[in-house]
């Protein structure tokens, strides 16, 4: 029998640059491995986080991306300094995933559904909503209303960017606004919240998807738990804030193991898109 | 190859429908030399004897009825609302409000709806929309309530529900943050056709204090985020967040309550009066653009932003419109 | 100073054809002045029932109400028998209340405002709701919706009537559909819920008022509070299913006191009014 | 001076666009013999081995998939909605769920949903409009649940709602009452195109026992309750309160899940194939009018009643063809 390795000892045998621990079992997985598996645990099943390139190849048909407004960059509207200015962060998170801002959008099919596909990537400053984020989410939902595809967000985000001060919050009324317009035209948008969806993204348009999806133990909530933790001055109930409490709470329609999220997107995009064929519909 | 920023709209030219109403400050050099720093505007904002929501609306509205619930769950007392007449004219209100005394903050949560305070806004918003009440909403809070069974009811659907209903509710809208617009809390009941602020009133993304602990790690910093978030009237005034600020007395609004309402009544009244001769579809194709507005961006490409489509109405009228003999369509 | 009269005494110098006392304060009331003041309590404020015939005296302009399918009546559909026959059970109502059922509908005007007012009557066999009642109000609900005016419905029910069975059922659908026609055409309807409300008429056209309102101390419920309290089998919360708890749990606009209702009633409607009669709102 | 009695719809008679599909009985006397007697029916309805609504989804539909939630408070267990294909075709389902065993009525509240659950069934219908998908629901339960909680959370408010939503739901919408119909807490699920009923359901105004506590002032006389409300499927036919019955096996139900879940797959396939090509607002029309026919009354006068007006879509389209010139409008 294997003996299982302890959880939290990382044995010299397993270089981290080779080797990730579960941080749910504690098994050593090889990153190749792990990649390939799409950032899940072969053996527990738990959800490391996905990166944007990551996602959409998860999702999007084969060679089916065309990412979309690719270089429009953040200024900086307030002339923003904390500890260090805010240009020099957004160049630090460039440097580091090799995108421009928080968000890729772009065109793809599912399952040879023609959609708008845009997902959010946690590395970059945190997932945060600022004008660039706000831009691009607004012109993918955009893109959809004018060619009548439905829109995919893959959602990960601390919530609004602190450094673009008010319009940031502004973002979350742009975004809404621009769904608003695919509601009436019954265009279909399916909302995916993965680890962790918070705050302003949470409070916009990750809340709105006609389907809801999350991925197993994705937390998402509108306040920090440490926030509300003080805020009762008390522990918070288990699971607190993790997507199966959240379908719970009625918020989420479904909880989805990642290798099985594509076909489960394509499941309600075929059936909304074959019921919209019936033009006696139509009145 | 050229750099084209897409900047932000700016009330003074964006815009383009807010007429410069007597009272009304659309442009910061219009204010007294001398202004307060941020953090003395926060303090301002927050001033307990500062005239909340329900004074205001006994000064300048008559007949008020309160209209109670979400019909789901719970009437929330954070969040007032009800039909009244403005100057004769029937208007529905939806406030936040905040306690003038210990005693009431506590009744009030602070001012910090719960879920079920937005559902409520939402169900009169709708019943404004119905019957063609023009909508007032008064804006005063440090936030949605962060406790966890806000999270548990859903304090992020509520609020993100309300905006967008807001963004396409087919009535003027007219929004005044009164003293905190503290975050989405505060934007779920902020989009409106023309926004306007008291002098000392701030709206920002996150509490100074809050921004001070997670960019400073330290709340005690608040004084400097203040600064740096730009949270202050004038500072609003020049991103386009509200469209004109309307002037305190001297002292601050909480000097003189029956002079702070009495601007803001002048300002209402000329607003709602000017945006109902507005044609509906129009007020909401204006409303998608305000918003659509925000942002500050740089497409190196040179790129063109696209243009936003007409809209849907629009669009509907106008290939509705098959008779090819009729004429005055270009 | 003036003592009062002990609850749950009365005195032999107050015959009941002349005096009621007040089960709230213990008052002696003179049914003459009772009536005078809508049967509310002088002294307390306390709430008795009204007939019908003394609400629409409260609510319509002075002989502006024109009774409307006054003389339709209950057949007896399943041949419902149980310790006596539903047919005679509808006489002694009738002869009881001088009315054919539980419901007066017709035209009047409230503060000159035209509409169309129902009132229910809780002394015909509780309020309850069979085909008759269900008829009239749908037809009232039809009249205020061909000629545009707001439609008016003041309830008193313990529910649907079991005689009838499974037709006293389909009357919650049958009303409700004509009044989302009402709703659809933007019509005001005002629901005012008395004492009692309850079962299905709650369950159905009492809580889709536009505008809900409740008078003092009134008791609104689905579920009577006996089955509620077997339930649970345990005291139920203090002022439970009171019009007060119902304003706080959030589904009545306002608890109105009887002598105010009219005054009020009149409020929304000249509000609705007013504001529709602005055109260039109609798209 | 003639009585005019205006009499209830009957399945035979007034609905007039329910084609006798094969297997469906819609004429009482198409029954064996020896038909049970109403209290036996509610016993059969009732027996926790009779296929509930969630083994008849796995058999009659596809691709079963759950949505949960109403997006303010909790997702319900007693109702049970999702998408799926029936025979290809996608539809909306919801359901009411009792339990097979005594953990999962634990679990389910015995079929009883709290508010949230027909909150989350209303969620569901304005989907299955905005989609186009047919609505497909399953009744079966003993009734809303009546505790406290569920009275503060508005129980009464959510069936109204969910009545009236479905009354006018622009999607076609086929009930099928799989075992217990139980008052307000089933037509919350009822309003449909085409209402099925197995043949030993029930659908009732209160339950028998209920009945029998008030009227004859003890539980124990249920069964004449029974009786008296004729509240059985060949009772439902009569009265038109269903349009046909579903037959079941010999036994009953519970005595062959697959043959059950083969009869409703059949009358459903049928029934939305064919209410498919209905045009929509003739349907909405044709619904409005199924239940608004419900009623025995005499009308002493002979007055006629009034005819129903118009819906509002006929009268709106047809006074929007101003063109004189355009023919075939008469
Ligand atoms: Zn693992
Ligand atoms: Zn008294």
């Amino acid at each position: 029998m294997r003996l299982r390795n302890p959880f939290g000892r990382k044995p010299k045998e397993f270089p981290s640059h080779l080797w990730t621990q579960c941080p749910s079992c504690g098994e050593m997985l090889f990153n190749k491995q792990l990649e390939r598996n799409h950032n899940v645990c072969q053996k527990c099943g738990h959800h490391f986080k996905l990166d944007a390139a990551g996602r959409v190849e998860l999702l999007a048909d084969a060679r089916s991306f065309t990412e979309t407004d690719a270089d429009i960059v953040s200024s900086d509207p307030l002339g923003f300094v904390d500890s260090k200015p805010y240009p020099e962060r957004i160049a630090a998170a460039q440097a580091k995933t090799g995108h421009k801002d928080a968000v890729l959008t772009g065109d793809a099919t599912i399952s040879a559904i023609p959609i708008v596909l845009a997902v959010m990537d946690f590395e970059f400053m945190g997932g945060s909503m600022g004008s660039v984020v706000g831009e691009k989410l607004t012109r993918a939902a955009e893109r959809a209303f004018a060619e009548r595809k439905p829109l995919v967000i893959v959602s990960a985000s601390g919530g609004a960017r602190m450094q673009e001060g008010t319009i940031a919050l502004m973002q979350l009324a742009k975004t809404v606004a621009a769904l608003a317009r695919l509601d009436e035209a019954r265009i279909p948008f399916i909302s995916v919240l993965t680890d962790p969806t918070t705050g302003g993204v949470l409070a916009s348009f990750a809340s709105l998807g006609d389907i809801v999806l999350a991925e197993p133990g994705a937390l998402i909530g509108f306040s920090g738990a440490r926030v509300t933790s003080e805020t009762i001055g008390e522990k918070l109930p288990k699971g607190f804030q993790r997507a199966e409490f959240l379908v719970e709470h009625g918020f989420v329609d479904q909880v989805v193991p990642r290798t099985q999220l594509k076909e489960r997107i394509a499941f309600f995009l075929n059936a909304f898109r074959i019921a919209g064929q019936d033009l006696r519909w139509s009145l | 190859m050229l750099d084209r920023i897409v900047r932000t709209r700016r009330a003074g030219e964006g815009n383009g429908h807010l007429a410069i109403e007597a009272g009304l400050v659309t442009d910061a050099t219009q204010l007294a030399a001398g202004r307060p720093t941020a953090w003395q505007a926060v303090q301002t904002a927050r001033n307990i004897a500062r005239p909340h929501a329900v004074e205001i609306i006994g000064r300048v509205f008559d007949r008020f009825q309160e209209l109670h619930g979400d019909r789901a769950f719970r009437d929330d007392p954070a969040i007032v609302g009800g039909i009244a007449e403005l100057a004769g004219r029937p208007v529905m209100i939806v406030a936040q409000q905040k306690g003038a005394s210990t005693e009431e903050n506590i009744q009030r949560n602070f001012g910090m709806p719960y879920p079920e305070g937005y559902r409520k806004g939402m169900r009169l918003y709708r019943l404004a929309e119905k019957f063609h009440l023009p909508l007032v909403t008064l804006v005063d809070t440090p936030g949605a309530y962060p406790g966890p069974e806000a999270e548990e009811r859903g304090q992020a659907e509520a609020i993100a529900s309300s905006i967008q209903l807001m963004t396409r509710l087919a009535t003027p809208i007219v929004v005044v943050v009164l003293g905190e617009g503290g975050s989405g809390g505060a934007l779920a009941l902020g989009v409106g056709d023309v926004v306007l602020a008291l002098e000392n009133a701030t709206y920002s993304v996150i509490s100074p204090e809050g921004c001070a602990a997670i960019l400073w790690r330290s709340a005690s910093e608040a004084e400097r985020a203040a600064a740096a978030m730009k949270l202050a009237g004038p500072d609003l005034l020049e991103t386009g967040v509200v469209d004109a600020l309307i002037r305190e007395p001297a002292g601050g609004a909480h000097t003189d309550h029956d002079a702070t309402a009495a601007a803001i009544k002048t300002a209402l009244i000329a607003q709602v009066e000017r945006l109902a001769r507005v044609p509906i579809a129009d007020l909401l194709s204006l409303r998608y653009e305000r918003f659509r507005a925000f942002g500050t961006i740089v497409e190196p490409s040179g790129g063109q932003a696209p243009a936003p489509p007409r809209p849907w109405w629009r669009r509907i009228l106008s290939s509705a419109i098959r008779n090819p003999t009729a004429g005055g369509e270009s």
